[in-house]
């Protein structure tokens, strides 16, 4: 498999393949074509960044724009997935979800609890997250956590192109309410991508980097940074295993807490803030469930708790570095 | 008579209507007893709103509804015997006892689901009618809502994206004159809620809410309109609710007599009854026939409802996922 | 200071003696009056379930009924903390914050951040919470860790009356934003409650008990849970520190830190569902910053990853419950 | 010339626009070059809007802006200097480089702040609007949107909100067409955004945003009326955007020679500049050395822009919080 694509072109592959796969996919959001009801080219945008683009023409009638109503649309998204359809609702940037997010954690997520398991809602909302593009604090966040805390929802966070595809996949297939979280910045990460079609089942890790001494659990983006710190770690003879849980919900706890139990030793790598985050919550969930095998505090390495800084002498610092995280693995392996 | 109902769907349309009111003649009596848990909101009083409108649907249709949900489950078909199940926190109910008076939804007969949350139907329907769009069905979505929720971003937005993709959908506004005890003369600043219909390029039309016939004849032809491609439209239909807003409401802010007056001269069945009996097709004994049928299909949900085992501890944990 | 109110008495006098002190101190939310343009009463609901009741007569024009247009009128009293007001905003149930969320998140909580230092926002959104009620899935959550999560807000949660007044008369004279959650249980609670004005520093925990065997680090509602299972287990001979943190965000660690130095032993109680929760959040500070303190495994009491079920029989299985709570000291007083 | 505007207040117009103008242009070569970060949406050719209106307003007026905000600060009388070195990252930035083109504000003129929320703003300025009437001043609350925003549910809710509490705001629509690549012939189902005003029981109006003098003259109408109590105008401003969304953008959206043709035949600044100079008493040679000001100026602003240090580390954690 040598072939090369971005994360971008991964995604867009995933949707083209499963639209072509099951008429009942359709694909809405604001400029998902672009050029709607303008005098120029249909389909102008593809995305606003282009991560749509040529499915309008391809797939006529199933790639929808709409108007800036993301409550409405993304609630037609979760009426249509009720009766009978799988559509994929793109929120742009997730940061937006403060406009629509009854639709999502009110309604989608609780039907098949409210209405006794008698209703399924297969609908995926996929989203642009993260800092890094010098977006500033209201079109870099996180908020995965917000999502993963929902009973009823899943959560995806692919770090690399062959996760995005697969996982894309499987969350268009999924039964359940899916928010998939493409992170910005990995949008022109190249990497090898079968052309065939396949599915990443849902809350399986991948151990992206074996090694004995120290356990580093990271998500999306940060997967790259901890492998980045690892790398350099090994060279100062401390060897990391890197853990990328593909899916905040369901989380593949088995994997982290064997790793565990083999390391003793925990550093958990999270873009967000750190206040009731997803570092928070691998942290309580080894702590209570893998403490014997701990030999040192659980560190986490997250941004600070402040809105994402504009300018990029801030943002940069803000980010989880490399050298954070090597300053992290250091001081839990030295911890006596 | 009416043109276009024939004896036996005016026969139906009673039944159903008077099936609402008996249960919520019924759920009223024993609330106040404390039996029943959580908040109730009743729809007594508007039922030729949910049978006026429900009557031209078919089960592949879909409605979404509100906090004041019986009176839609009803008309749209679920089972009322679950719903009192439901509402008692049974395991038998329509959802388990999972979900109860604010939650009841019945896929199976294109009920979407009473919503907790004020306006969430509105987008909601939009996607079950975008739906069969894409799906080249004639089938609509009907979203019935109050008018405070009319003043909600979530309706507004609906109206305005079923427009945008000429939706086969209907806006239905209830208005009762009231939200809680807000009444709308205060929270909708322009005379009337169907006066929002040209803000999104759609036909607004009123009708008086006692009157089933009006109802009926007015939402038959929006249904039709939508059937046929013609896009969404915004039906206000004006009523009152006979109970407070929810049971225990000691509706303070009403005028004195307000429903009474309501009750002995506007009332749904009353005029319905009136007007069906009037050239003596149907007979007053027929329709009293029904009432008893009712009565005891109700009497019967009650017993059975207290008699029903609740849910068992296992069930906390399932029906979240299809697969977790 | 024998007087005793209720906990909805408590912020009902709270808002009134601020009121009369502080002129640009308005309240708003749905029927907050309740009757507005209707012919019978005016006042005729003072709140949803009557915690603002009395307020209209006496300060003319400064309590607001509004329309259902939840971030209309939340934004509304942002907008009007930026001109000078001290708005206090009801939410009626913290469950709608989907409908309205942005304009607290992106808004209120980023502007001081995003215009250099330059903006201040001191807005109050009060809100219901909590299971109990048999109010089911869309009226029982606790969503309090969403709140924490977002910098820029500050979150209290009073466990009783007492508290509620203080920390409420602090909120509205804080100077950002603030989102203060009121445990619809508690409403009917009693306690002794100074009739003159005072206000609750934020970021000072409260010790409910004190205790050398085991740390319970309880919110809101749960502190009264964690101080009855603390006093059956007295009787077993283990003894409890009950902390109630009293505000989420900022949060006092340093008690919490300091009791588990003591105890080593560690149960935190929330009734939110456990992921990316409180409990996570508390539990990885702890495993991060005491972990050389700790004996035993931090066990986490909370809710399960299941929307809030109606019937009563599963509502009361959800919340969890002394014996619970019991159960769970127990387990990390045994822990060798 | 205007009946309400002396000859000081068309020459201190001419400069607002004209150091919009400028400073779009200026930003857009610079964003070329790769030297500006993030994302920047320019407001060139929209000026005679931002101006006709905020000639109306004082210091203790509101406005509350959007992501395409440059102009309607300027326009509210933020420091072109400070602008500019917050949209290049730098501490002597309006924002101290924190907020960026999308988060200009200033509250000590009164600019609430550009926003990243389509449709954010509407809300906030009801609650300006809220104070002002609350403490009996006569100070209005103005909040620009564009058409994409009219859709947005907050706005809705705002107008709403607006006209239950009466409140002095105006809702100015800046419908250049698009949102995005998305044509507002799609997205809008009505004919105009001003037909939208009954449904909130306002009034609605439409005016050529390129014609400064209508802009002002149906603003200063709609601002008066909301100093007397008269409560919420809705005003749409047709006009255009002369660049892209954003820096960037393709535009292939858009018909070919779309801009050019506006940019000859309508442009504000040139409409404005014949106008004023028709009768004499403002020459050409007056409003040449404006140009010539403005271009030092934004020069300048730039020169510094670049030279100006970047935040101190320190600056990360700071102004979250006034205590915390
Ligand atoms: C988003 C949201 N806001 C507020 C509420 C609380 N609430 C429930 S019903 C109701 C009044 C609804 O009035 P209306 O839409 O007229 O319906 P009616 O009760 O008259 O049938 C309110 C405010 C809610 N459930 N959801
Ligand atoms: C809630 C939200 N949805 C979507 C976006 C992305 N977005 C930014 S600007 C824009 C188009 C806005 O169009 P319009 O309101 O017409 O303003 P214009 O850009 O034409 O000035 C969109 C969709 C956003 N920032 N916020
Ligand atoms: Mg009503
Ligand atoms: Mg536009």
């Amino acid at each position: 498999m040598a072939r090369k694509i971005t994360y971008q072109q991964a995604i867009n592959e995933a949707l083209d393949q499963e639209m072509a796969r099951d008429p009942r996919v359709i694909i809405m959001g604001e400029d998902n074509a672009g050029g709607a009801g303008a005098p120029g080219e249909e389909d102008a945008w593809g995305g606003v960044l282009g991560v749509t683009k040529g499915l309008f023409h391809k797939y006529p009638g199933r790639v929808l724009d709409t108007p800036i109503s993301e409550s409405g649309y993304v609630g037609a998204a979760v009426g249509a997935a009720c009766n009978g359809l799988r559509p994929v609702a793109e929120l742009m940037f997730v940061d937006f979800i403060g406009v629509c997010f009854d639709q999502i954690y009110n309604q989608a997520a609780k039907f098949r609890y409210m209405f006794g398991g008698k209703a399924e809602t297969p609908v995926v909302i996929r989203a642009m997250y993260g800092a890094g593009f010098r977006a500033a604090a209201q079109h870099s966040q996180c908020l995965y956590n917000m999502f993963t805390h929902i009973p009823g929802l899943k959560v995806v966070v692919p770090s690399n192109p062959y996760d995005a595809k697969g996982l894309l996949i499987q969350s268009i297939r999924d039964n359940d309410p899916v928010i998939f979280l493409e992170h910005k910045v990995l949008y022109t990460m190249e990497g090898e991508v079968p052309e065939e079609s396949y599915a990443i089942p849902f809350g399986e890790a991948n151990v992206a980097r074996e090694g004995d001494d120290v356990t580093i659990v990271a998500f999306g983006r940060m997967v790259n940074q901890a492998l980045t710190a690892a790398a350099a770690l090994q060279n100062q003879g401390i060897h990391c295993e890197v853990i990328d849980p593909r899916t905040t919900s369901p989380l593949d706890e088995d994997t982290i807490l064997e790793s565990v139990e083999k390391t003793g030793r925990l550093v958990i790598v999270d873009e967000s803030t750190p206040r009731c985050s997803m570092a928070s919550d691998i942290a309580g969930i080894v702590a209570q469930k893998a403490f014997g095998a701990l030999k040192a505090p659980i560190e986490q390495v997250t941004a600070p708790h402040v809105p994402v800084p504009f300018s990029d002498a801030l943002e940069d610092l803000y980010v989880p570095s490399p050298a954070r995280i090597e300053a992290a693995v250091t001081r839990v392996k030295e911890y006596r | 008579m009416s043109e276009t109902l024939n004896r036996e769907s005016l026969l139906k349309a009673y039944r159903i209507m008077r099936t609402i009111r008996e249960f919520e003649e019924r759920v009223h009596t024993d609330f106040a007893t404390g039996e029943i848990p959580g908040f109730v909101h009743l729809y007594a009083g508007e039922e030729a709103s949910a049978t006026g409108v429900c009557m031209h649907l078919t089960g592949d249709d879909y409605i979404a509804s509100t906090h004041r949900g019986h009176g839609h489950c009803i008309a749209k078909g679920v089972d009322p015997v679950g719903m009192m199940a439901e509402i008692w926190g049974k395991a038998t109910g329509t959802c388990k006892g999972k979900g109860g008076s604010m939650h009841i939804a019945d896929l199976s007969v294109g009920m979407l689901g009473a919503n907790g949350i004020v306006g969430g139907g509105g987008p909601l329907i939009c996607g079950t009618a975008l739906a069969a769009k894409i799906r080249g069905t004639q089938d609509v979505g009907v979203c019935f809502f109050g008018d405070g929720a009319s003043n909600q971003g979530t309706i507004f937005e609906a109206m305005n994206l079923a427009a945008v993709w000429k939706l086969p959908a209907i806006f239905v506004a209830e208005n009762n004159g009231y939200a809680e005890a807000t009444s709308s003369k205060y929270s909708v600043p322009c005379e009337n809620i169907a006066d929002r219909a040209p803000a999104f390029g759609m036909p607004g039309v009123i009708v008086d809410g006692f009157d089933f016939f009006a109802v009926h004849k007015a939402a038959g032809e929006a249904i039709r309109r939508a059937r046929e491609g013609g896009g969404p439209t915004l039906l206000e239909v004006k009523l009152s609710r006979y109970y407070g807003h929810f049971e225990g409401d000691q509706q303070t802010y009403r005028a004195p007599g307000e429903v009474q007056k309501l009750r002995e001269t506007k009332d749904c069945l009353l005029q319905f009854r009136r007007r069906i009996t009037a050239d003596g097709e149907i007979t007053n004994e027929q329709l009293d026939a029904i009432d008893r049928e009712v009565k005891t299909l109700i009497d019967d949900s009650v017993v059975r409802a207290k008699a029903d085992p609740k849910p068992a501890p296992a069930d906390l944990l399932t029906d979240v996922y299809v697969s977790y």
